[in-house]
């Protein structure tokens, strides 16, 4: 806590600077002629209002006058500062600068807090009695992690300054599109809709079995493209077993229920052949 | 790495600006007193543009000046990064979808019937470009309609091994708006 | 050259993007068949950076994923390429988007109790027009005040990959553990 800032220019210093004797007073101060200025404090009045832009506010400039005596923050004499930033406060407004509201309600805050350390402290409230310049502190310390952030902050490497993202040029040709992912789930949900809003699957009582019927289906519909007949036998792969058998007929004779094939035997015992109807 | 070469320093602008830059524009790029001959910076961009062969990027030389690309061999993919993601597809659409795959063969008559509704002509284009849905056959009634059916890679796209792996009417019926993944059993089977 | 690396595609793909680019992206690029292992992306970003070590330009990993720039040794030189300097940050606003940083989700009069001053409506706009810091709901009080945080184009431009790496606040001593060592001053006057 005892890294002192470098706030630039002159020597910190209790010390005043006396006017010559016979000087008009530089100003009226509460009644009283104010004929000397701390020396550390000394700006010129044309020169004040660029000094307060520089402060965030007050507690930036009490931050700035603890720093400035290289005064721990935590021991704050608060008679000492309150003195202090009085007189800039004392300051602005003879100056006519437009003080702003937050740096008079620090000076209210700062007389408040002098005014209970002059009061004697009745001893059985001593406990319960928090140090009056507690929260001031507690206040101090925040602002200032926060004032370093910022400068930490503004140290970081930053895009533009520090560095530059690398961008090569691409000649692109026309743009795909690509096609909407889907989850089954979606697909199963929409289906879902569809039974419930007209349930005309009840009389088709399509099962699980009867899924692999509809494929197979679909499958020697496709096999039996064109105007030709194919052999009964060719239809079935033998390599399937008795159950793939099974469902190709029973595609077979769904198909023939449906009208999309039709079944030839020219003779009996003769080879049956098949063909789709609208082929 | 230190002090910075200015093969490195070339590359960085280059890179950095994203545009073509002239010689004379890389020249400046240093104070006068140290400011390399052009023909020092034509040997240190002749040096980069061999590094690059190996590289995703090239050097050329284009109207404004030097710039690094893109090299037109990754481009395929590259461009892989503006390419639009479709909006979602309609319900619909998902709704024809699942009716084709329950109730193959199927004719666009019969779908309408199902939903209750049309089937916009775009709905089964899009299915047929998707490669989900074909026509296998036409039915023999008059108009002599086309016969939808779903494909080997609407299978592929859902993971599934064939139709009977999707789930029966019942389980459909029942399926929860929540319900996260598939209903499905893993491929391997039941595991209960 | 044929056919292009992965690393070569990958470098590419980060040129030309002009913004960071996550794993998930990168692997995107590659159509389901082809598409490399998050593994295998790893492995080929770690060669490219390493072929980096010699280039002017460096491979870094930012909250919105990898990002190919320009190294920090050779920003000097580049950036004489714009005659503008980058713009410098107000230590108001700086402050506020420190708090906004530290101690998000946070309001504006919570800003303002820390700063001791008002934050202009200016400041917060900026902010919120960079994309560093955004609205992110509401505190639950009258007024409904609004709940600021940063976002994940603050992290990139600082080069940040999370919140973690923001320089560490700086310690503060608690209360309690601070105020029996507040020495009172005699009353009457300072001690100093």
């Amino acid at each position: 806590m005892d890294a002192r800032e470098d706030q630039g220019g002159t020597e910190p210093s209790a010390g005043a600077c006396t006017l010559p004797p016979g000087a008009p007073p530089l100003a009226m101060v509460r009644g009283q002629p104010w004929t000397a200025l701390p020396k550390d404090l000394y700006i010129p009045p044309e020169a004040l209002e660029v000094f307060l832009e520089t402060f965030e506010g007050p507690l930036d400039l009490l931050l700035y006058l603890i720093r400035r005596q290289n005064l721990d923050i935590l021991d704050i004499p608060i008679a000492e500062i309150t003195a202090q930033y009085m007189d800039y406060v004392e300051l602005m407004r003879e100056v006519d600068l437009e003080l702003a509201a937050e740096y008079l309600v620090m000076a209210a805050l700062l007389a408040e807090i002098k005014s209970r350390m002059l009061l004697p402290q009745p001893e059985a409230a001593e406990d319960e009695e928090v140090d009056p310049r507690a929260e001031l502190v507690r206040r101090l310390q925040e602002y200032e992690r926060f004032k370093q952030a910022a400068e930490a902050l503004d140290a970081l490497p930053r895009m533009g300054r520090d560095c530059f993202q690398g961008r090569a040029a691409l000649d692109r040709g026309e743009l795909r599109r690509a096609p909407p992912d889907v989850d089954l789930h979606e697909v199963l949900l929409a289906f879902k809709a569809v039974l419930q809003r007209a349930d005309l699957f009840t009389h088709h009582r399509v099962e699980r079995e009867s899924l692999s019927v509809r494929e197979r289906m679909a499958q020697v519909l496709a096999r039996l493209q064109g105007d030709r007949f194919s052999a009964f036998g060719e239809l079935f792969d033998f390599r399937e077993g008795r159950q793939g058998a099974v469902v190709t007929f029973l595609a077979l004779l769904e198909l023939v229920k449906e009208g999309l094939v039709e079944l030839v035997q020219p003779t009996g015992f003769a080879p049956i052949h098949v063909r789709a109807k609208g082929g | 790495m230190s002090p910075p070469t200015l093969k490195q320093i070339l590359e960085g602008a280059l890179l950095a600006a994203g545009t073509p830059l002239t010689l004379e524009r890389l020249r400046g790029l240093f104070p006068e007193a140290e400011r390399p001959s052009p023909g020092e910076v034509r040997e240190a961009l002749a040096s980069l543009a061999e590094d690059c062969r190996h590289r995703g990027i090239e050097l050329t030389e284009v109207a404004g000046g030097l710039r690094l690309q893109v090299r037109s061999e990754v481009a395929p993919w590259v461009s892989r990064l503006w390419e639009e993601k479709a909006p979602r597809y309609s319900r619909a659409l998902l709704e024809t979808l699942a009716i084709i795959a329950y109730r193959q063969p199927v004719t666009r008559g019969e779908i309408e019937e199902i939903r209750g509704v049309g089937v916009s002509s775009q709905i089964v284009k899009t299915l047929v470009e998707r490669e989900w849905v074909r026509v296998i056959g036409h039915r023999d009634v008059p108009g002599r309609p086309a016969l939808y059916a779903t494909t080997r890679q609407f299978l592929d796209y859902f993971g599934l091994k064939g139709l009977d792996e999707l789930p029966p009417l019942q389980e459909v019926r029942e399926l929860g708006e929540m319900a996260p993944g598939l209903p499905l059993e893993p491929p391997g089977g039941p595991s209960s």
